[in-house]
């Protein structure tokens, strides 16, 4: 598997589904909110991120695979084996679907960490496992391991996102958050490891827009041990959320402030105390603003962040209803599967909607 | 002749074709139930008629739009109004992003809020000055590059805290008028415009773009009209006039 | 068809070739008393100052007879026309039948009841034969002249005697000179001018006596004042030569015609100076004896005589004159005496330059241009048009006032169509 | 006023032995470089003024003028040129950006002349096209994957195309950039010739709806002139995004170029700013893309093809990809070295590649993707002669838009002042003291003799591979050798090098 | 009769027509220089009118019915019967300036740069066919035709 492509810009559609309660739901819905957008998409890149999936291995990191052939697999494998205890290796139950075409082998593995391979490694578990994820993705050839987190999985492929859905029978699980992705690549070779959502452990990004600030990001991660390998602003992406929150242990808030930046000239009218932190903020990180266009749905154990670079350049439609939480380009594809929401708004630029489980404080 | 079609599950070409052959069939109005999503209606109309739409239509709703009237039930998407030639769309819901883009006639009415760069390049020509107004607030970039027609934003039913605009407000501006209820935060101010008070020709404009409005979407004429008004004008209609050099 | 032209001049020309043009067969005969090839009248004024000698006075080439297949019949007079037999006969007997007469016998000059006009030494001024006697007896030595008349014909006559030597006194019964063409600004301007040059102008005055015994030795005017003289020269106008048909045909001033220049009688037309035909300007028939008016009534008649229907619209009051290096054209009503006209005005005495138009419902009625008078034609078609002249009005006053001026369909139409027919 | 430091660009010469003063030079020079000084009764000029456009030597009637480069020198220095030092003088004068118009005169390779053609010899015959058979039909537009055919009857009609009788369109040059003579002399040239002009983003004038069976017409961000009427004119809708001389940037036509004609033709008041915004609006992210594609198809009943233009840059070949994927019916990519009526200078001098690298890598990327046959691409940006279409050609494009070379055969002298308005040549400008020195007969006669011209000599180049039908040479590189290339840029233009 | 017609939407305003149309009467038909640097140079018989933007180059319309002809006092102003060119014989012109005020189009002048006599255009009856101002128009803006 040739994993070292041109960047790829792309344009898109995404929707997000969220119960705020943990009730899970089907992935029935969020296959009908993708589908309506489907002019959104080309047909080259689908993809799904579930949250609450697992719950019997809510304790093992799974893993999604794909591979390019059985022998991809077996070297792979070694790898695996030498590093986690295995629980569960499975392969993903699929359905033929026209429209899906030469897709890889496709496996799942239910892990935990070697104790002592970890205690050597001397890294958090965390860290740990996404030592291993990015060996895997930048030295074994023909395996790609695109889902990495607790009680969730990625699910995405070649095609329209709707016929992914169908393919990977997501009817079957039920979860408490949704995220999905339509995706409109000006080019791709139609790699599946290319597709949305992007995941790294228990995050997902599924992304709209092409941001022009990538290069700058990406070169600037890479100093942290980031291997932008996808060369897709939505990696990019989840490595900078990743980067803000987990290594420098920012607020979300605050990991916002440093993407979707606030203009020079609002923060020259903030407070004394806000203007001393975001100056801090915008000249420390500067390198991590996300410039250009860009909708986002952030997808965490704890909840769903929607997100629009600052001078809202993508659409983005938010509606809540009951315990539900709703987030899509455009209002009809929320309106496909919720009719009559209770409060439905258009998040301004740049200003989050944040949607966390009840009883959690952070979205980490 | 009225026709009324159901949308329910028809992808906008579909759709657009059966109103096409509604009108073509001598239809003068036209009801759309069960919209959701679809593209681009009123752009594809031999004709002016009217058409009504329950449900919430997709983007473009009335790109190119020559005459016909069009009225939304629900919340409108992005791209309303797209280079609209005339006649008029009046949403009772809000609507999303870059509403009225290069609109040059015509009228567009809003009920809720509006996002971001609405009445975008907006143009008059002859005897022909587009009209939008927004019932609730609008986003950044209201009126970016504005080059001629009206725009009202109205802040009704505003949450407490909520700015009427965003930032930029009519930034690189250079032609048109546009009218605030209440009053506006200087520096939200693009640099290009500058606020005036109202004139008696200006209430005589708004006053009676305002009974449209108010009387197509059942509001309280008086009540609006209650507050003070305030006007932005472009400072240049030259704006770039000295931006270059000969090299 | 035997076609009678009685004259020799511009009207007799233009009828020539009015039937010429079509007809080139039927016989036609000019008569005339002077002996000369069809000369210009208003060249006898360069003649006289030297500026064109005799063989250039021609009006039409030497072969003019015969390439249009003309029996010229010079010197002779016609002593009395059949009309009922449809002949002209000569005073020396010869029988001219016709089937169409031309009568264009020209004016004559008006002689004022003065005594001792008789005299040797008085003159007047309309003929070849006229400046060759002033020629001949300034030739032997007459240095003193008065002219009586500051019209056209007695200031030429006075410029060519100047430009000969001669001492010229110019006496005018009005108050300013040329009093038909000129109006008071634009007549000082080119009394002021000729003053220059060395002629002396005495106003408001007339001669009311001739001094001398057989030749002229003096002038008393109307105020005594005596100016002695060797030469005087009569120039106070012309008048129809209506003799030959008076009592026959319909003669007011001139012998009155309609616009294909038919008299009153069948077969019988006028054209030139001996007629009175319609004015465009004042709508009636009036007696414009001038060379343009009479060339163009002479070819409407000889087209008519010949067959072709032809409709003269009226004559123009039109005069283009020059004094030295001062052109001069006027046109139409010069200077009008009452409120409803509109008079454009530019004067600059210095340079002389003068632009006075005359408007009246918007539309041109006369005109005075001194010193800068080119282009002035589009304004004497307008005036014959008697077009709206609103859309330029503004540009009417500027000398160079062209087709530009126009409005542009309007200007297309004019300029890039077949030429004016 | 303080001393502005410009010094004369060029120096008019006048032979006083020949000049007889008539003044053809005063009244001809839009820029006042030349005047009668009545005291001395001659005429004189003024240096500073000229810009080397060569009006009033081509009508001077004695040939008494010469126009030099200026003969001041410089100091030497390699790093800092006249052209350096002059440019700062101006913006620490002025406080603007540096405007420019025409095409980049940076000495950037142009690649054309690097690729060398093919010729028949022995092995396989060449073609006499004066006597054989010589197709150049094109047609641009959407082609289906696979024709449906029953009965021996096609059951889905094609696509709408453009249908060409020669591979040369004209170029988007809108009424407002160029002189609405300019456009009536490559409207009537195109209907002649059987080829397509192209409005570019100032609407139609009313006078050219006649020949709307051979215009293209745009759609630009700032949505000039554009209505149903107007989508419907024309034969096909062209999408501007970006400009090979300006990518990235809008265009902005100034209030006084907007006269009477040109208001009533952008549907703006007369005298306003005409501003292009940088980006459509609509248009923030690719899928956006679609939804105008689609919108200007429902607006013009799915019967006109829809090109979308752009300009050439870095990551072009993935861009068209995407545009071909939007719904783009033709894909127009226009170089680095592409002209304009106006542009920042250091924009049009340093953004973007030039056109034949961007031609092979789109041409070579659609390809690798299975698309290339479903749309047709178009390219555009210093087409100079018929050797470079033909080369074009072979690197795989359907057809070229000529724009300067079509200028150049109206009259245009490459001063690259159109952006004052005050084009002598009468090209872009619209004053209309200058308009009318452009003879729309004789333009669109200069226009069509070139057309004629070059499709000749491309049939001979044609003749000489063998070929006798354009197709045949479409993506055909192998009729394409290098040389002086390095082996980078031949891998990205796809062709051998010379003797390979 | 062919004339000269102007397309007036195409004239550059540049006057070369005047600068031809002086060499075309000038001593030195064939050199341009010479006509206009050896003695005095003819007055131009094309007269640009010029109110910019407009301009056109206005020379005698040949009319069918001259009416300067007609208002000539002696003679000299006449129309060629074989070629329907209305033509000045300055031999015999006096310079009364009739012919100007009788010309509606004021296609003639005074020229007095020699003898004082009317100027008038000649269509080049001396050249070779087109007239010279016509021949030298570098946009095609007079047409030498025929028309109804």
């Amino acid at each position: 598997m040739d994993k070292v492509f041109p960047r790829i810009p792309s344009g898109c559609a995404i929707s997000g589904i969220m119960n705020k309660k943990g009730q899970c739901i089907p992935g029935t819905d969020i296959i009908k909110s993708i589908a309506l957008m489907h002019d959104r998409s080309n047909g080259l890149g689908g993809g799904f991120s579930a949250y609450g999936i697992y719950p019997e291995f809510k304790d093992h990191y799974a893993l999604h695979v794909f591979y390019d052939c059985l022998n991809d697999r077996v070297t792979a494998e070694d790898f695996i084996n030498e590093h986690f205890n295995v629980d569960t290796s499975e392969l993903i139950h699929t359905r033929k679907v026209k429209s899906v075409t030469n897709p890889p082998l496709i496996w799942r593995y239910f892990v935990q960490p070697k104790k002592n391979r970890l205690s050597n490694s001397e890294l958090t578990e965390d860290e740990y496992v996404v030592r291993c994820v990015m060996k895997i993705n930048s030295s074994y050839k023909g395996a790609y391991i695109f889902s990495s987190g607790k009680n969730m999985g990625a699910f995405k492929g070649v095609g329209f996102p709707e016929d992914i859905g169908e393919f990977y029978r997501l009817e079957e699980y039920k979860g408490y958050i949704w995220t999905a992705h339509g995706r409109f690549p000006t080019n791709t070779p139609g790699w599946w490891g290319g597709a949305h959502p992007f995941t790294l452990l228990d995050w997902s990004i599924v992304h709209n827009g092409e941001i022009s600030s990538y290069h700058a990001n990406a070169r600037f991660l890479e100093m942290f041990g980031y291997k932008c390998t996808l060369q897709t602003d939505t990696e990019a992406i989840t490595y900078i959320f990743d980067y803000l929150m987990r290594k420098q242990g920012l607020p979300l808030e605050l990991a916002i402030a440093v993407v979707a930046a606030p203009l020079w000239k609002e923060i020259d009218r903030m407070d004394a105390d806000s203007r001393e932190l975001f100056r801090a903020l915008r000249t420390v990180y500067s390198s991590l603003l996300i410039n250009g266009p860009f909708s986002i749905i952030l997808g965490t154990a704890n909840g769903m962040v929607a997100l629009n670079d600052r001078l809202k350049l993508r659409s983005l439609v938010a509606a809540t209803k009951g315990d539900f939480l709703y987030v899509a380009s455009e209002e009809s594809a929320i309106r496909e599967i919720c009719p009559d929401p209770e409060n439905i708004w258009i998040p301004r630029g740049g200003e989050p909607v944040i949607g966390m489980l009840e009883g959690v404080n952070s979205i980490l | 002749m009225i026709k009324t079609i159901d949308a329910k599950g028809l992808y906008y070409r579909q759709l657009n074709d059966m109103i096409q052959e509604a009108v073509n069939q001598g239809a003068e109005k036209i009801i759309l139930t069960n919209v959701n999503g679809q593209r681009y209606i009123g752009t594809r109309i031999p004709r002016p008629v009217e058409i009504e739409i329950k449900g919430v239509p997709g983007n473009d709703l009335g790109a190119f739009m020559n005459g016909s009237t069009v009225i939304v039930r629900d919340n409108g998407q992005d791209a309303i109004g797209n280079t609209m030639n005339s006649g008029k769309i009046v949403v009772h819901g809000h609507a999303g992003d870059v509403l009225g883009y290069a609109m040059r006639g015509g009228e567009l009415f809003i009920r809720g809020d509006v996002g971001y760069r609405v009445g975008i390049h907006m143009k008059e020509y002859e005897d022909n000055i587009p009209v939008i107004i927004v019932g609730g607030t609008a986003g950044s970039f209201l009126g970016e590059y504005m080059a001629g027609g009206i725009l009202v934003v109205l802040g009704l039913e505003r949450q407490s805290g909520r700015p009427i605009t965003g930032n930029y407000l009519g930034t690189g501006m250079h032609g048109g008028v546009i009218y605030v209820r209440g009053e506006v935060d200087p520096t939200l101010l693009g640099r290009e415009v500058a606020v005036f008070e109202l004139d008696e020709a200006d209430k005589k404009i708004l006053c009676s773009c305002l009974h449209e409005y108010c009387n197509d979407l059942g509001i309280d004429y008086e009540e609006v009209i209650k507050e003070n008004f305030v006007k932005l004008l472009p400072v240049s209609h030259r704006p770039y006039g000295n931006l270059y050099t000969p090299a | 068809m035997d076609y009678v032209i009685i004259g020799n001049s511009a009207a007799a020309v233009g009828a020539v070739e009015g039937i010429r043009q079509v007809d080139r067969e039927g016989r036609i005969t000019v008569i005339s008393d002077e002996p000369y090839h069809t000369y210009s009248r208003p060249l006898i004024s360069y003649w006289l100052a030297g500026k064109v000698a005799e063989d250039k006075m021609i009006f039409r080439k030497e072969n003019f007879y015969e390439n249009n297949n003309v029996n010229p019949m010079l010197g002779s007079r016609v002593r009395r026309i059949d009309f009922a037999g449809r002949k002209a006969e000569l005073e020396d007997g010869t029988v001219v039948p016709y089937k169409r007469l031309l009568v264009a016998a020209g004016g004559k000059p008006v002689i004022p009841p003065v005594d001792g006009l008789d005299k040797k030494g008085v003159f007047t001024f309309t003929k070849l034969n006229d400046v060759k006697e002033i020629k001949h007896a300034a030739a032997a030595g007459k240095r003193k002249a008065v002219v009586i008349g500051a019209g056209l014909i007695g200031l030429k006559a006075a410029e060519a005697l100047n430009k000969l030597g001669v001492d010229v006194t110019v006496v005018e019964l009005a108050n300013r000179i040329l009093p038909v063409i000129l109006d008071d600004e634009a007549g000082q301007m080119v009394q002021g001018y000729l003053e220059e040059a060395g002629i002396k102008f005495i106003l408001n005055n007339s001669v009311s006596k001739v001094s001398g015994d057989a030749e002229v030795t003096g002038v008393t005017l109307r105020d005594d004042t005596v100016i002695n003289c060797e030469m005087l020269v009569v120039a106070i106008g012309v008048k129809p030569n209506t003799g030959l048909v008076e009592g026959r045909v319909s003669v007011n001033r001139g012998i009155l015609v309609n616009e294909k220049m038919e008299t009153s009688l069948d077969g019988v037309y006028a054209a030139g100076d001996v007629s009175e035909g319609f004015d465009i300007i004042s709508g009636t028939n009036r007696v414009l004896p001038l060379l343009p008016n009479a060339y163009l009534q002479g070819e409407t008649a000889g087209r008519n005589m010949a067959g072709v229907e032809t409709i003269f619209n009226g004559g123009l009051a039109m005069n283009a004159i020059g004094f030295g290096d001062l052109p001069m054209l006027t046109a139409g009503i010069v200077k009008p005496d009452s409120e409803e006209f509109e008079i454009l005005v530019n004067a600059n005495p210095e340079t002389c330059s003068y632009r006075k138009i005359i408007l009246k419902d918007n539309r041109i009625v006369g005109y005075i241009l001194l010193n800068k008078v080119d282009r002035a034609g589009i304004l004497t078609g307008l005036i014959r048009e008697k077009a709206d002249i609103t859309p330029f009005k503004e540009r009417l006053m500027s000398p160079g006032f062209g087709y530009v001026d126009f409005p542009e369909p309007d200007r297309k139409a004019r300029l890039s169509g077949g030429a004016v027919q | 006023m303080s001393l502005d430091y410009t010094t004369p660009e060029f120096l008019i010469e006048r032979n006083r032995d020949r000049c007889i003063d008539c003044k053809v030079c005063v009244n001809q020079c839009a820029n006042e470089a030349h005047e009668y000084d009545e005291e001395e009764n001659k005429v004189v000029s003024d240096d500073v003024k000229c810009v080397n456009c060569h009006r009033c030597v081509a009508l001077c009637p004695t040939r008494a003028l010469t126009i030099r480069r200026y003969p001041l020198e410089y100091r030497q220095n390699a790093g800092w040129t006249a052209h350096d030092i002059n440019s700062i003088y101006k913006q620490a004068a002025s406080g603007g950006i540096l405007l420019t118009g025409m095409g980049t005169d940076r000495n950037y390779p142009i690649f054309w002349d690097h690729l060398l053609l093919n010729a028949s010899q022995v092995t396989n015959p060449s073609i006499d096209p004066l006597r054989e058979p010589m197709e150049l039909k094109t047609f641009l537009g959407r082609k289906p994957n696979t024709l449906k055919i029953e009965n021996g009857r096609l059951t889905e009609k094609m696509p709408p195309q453009l249908e060409l009788e020669l591979p040369i369109m004209f170029g988007a040059m809108s009424f407002g950039s160029v002189s609405l003579n300019v456009q009536k002399s490559l409207a009537r040239a195109a209907a002649e010739s059987g080829t397509y002009f192209n409005t570019g983003e100032g609407g139609l004038h009313s006078d050219l709806y006649r020949y709307g069976g051979n215009a293209i017409v745009q759609v630009a961000s700032g949505r000039f002139g554009v209505y149903s009427e107007y989508l419907n004119a024309g034969s096909a809708v062209e999408i501007k995004i970006g400009q090979g001389a300006k990518p990235g940037i809008g265009g902005h036509l100034p209030g006084e170029k907007v006269g009477r004609e040109v208001s009533l033709t952008r549907m703006i008041p007369e005298g306003s700013d005409a501003i292009s915004p940088a980006p459509h609006h609509d248009i923030y992210s690719i899928e956006d893309l679609g939804q105008l594609i689609f919108s200007l198809k429902e607006a013009t009943n799915y019967e006109k093809p829809v090109s979308v233009k752009i300009a050439a840059v870095h990551n072009v070949a993935a861009i068209a990809s995407g545009i071909v994927r939007a719904g783009a019916d033709i894909v127009t990519i226009d170089g680095l070295r592409g002209g304009t009526g106006a542009a920042p200078l250091r924009t049009r001098d340093n953004v973007g590649i030039p056109i034949e690298l961007a031609l092979a890598a789109v041409d070579t990327r659609l390809r690798e993707e299975g698309i290339r046959h479903r749309v047709s691409l178009v390219i555009a940006g210093s087409v100079r002669n018929s050797a470079d279409i033909v080369k074009a050609v072979a690197l795989g494009a359907d057809a070229v838009y000529i724009a300067s070379a079509a200028l150049i055969s109206l009259g245009c002298h490459m001063c690259q002042k159109c952006y004052t308005g005050k084009c002598n040549w009468g090209i872009a400008t619209q004053n209309p003291n200058l308009v009318k020195r452009l003879n729309p007969d004789i333009g669109a006669q200069r226009v069509a003799n070139l057309l004629r011209a070059w499709t000749l000599e491309i049939k001979e180049l044609l003749g000489g591979m063998g070929i006798n039908a354009l197709e045949s040479l479409r993506g055909n590189r192998l009729m394409l050798r290098g040389v002086g290339l390095s082996e980078k840029e031949l891998q990205i233009l796809g062709v051998k090098a010379a003797g390979e | 009769m062919k004339r000269v017609y102007a397309k007036e939407e195409v004239c550059a305003g540049c006057k070369l027509c005047e600068v031809h149309c002086i060499v075309a009467h000038s001593q030195y038909p064939n050199d341009v220089v010479k006509a206009f640097k050896k003695g005095v140079p003819p007055l131009s018989r094309v007269i640009v009118e010029e109110n910019r933007p407009v301009s056109f180059a206005l020379q005698c319309r040949h009319c069918d019915d001259a009416p300067c002809t007609k208002a000539c006092i002696t003679g000299a102003m006449h129309r060629d019967p074989k070629t329907g060119i209305v033509i000045n014989d300055e031999e015999r012109c006096v310079g009364c300036w009739t012919c100007i005020l009788a010309c509606p189009f004021g296609a003639v002048q005074r020229d007095e740069t020699g003898k004082k006599a009317a100027s008038k255009c000649d269509l080049c009856s001396n050249g070779d066919g087109v007239p010279a101002c016509v021949a030298n128009c570098p946009n095609d803006a007079l047409i030498f035709e025929e028309r109804e």
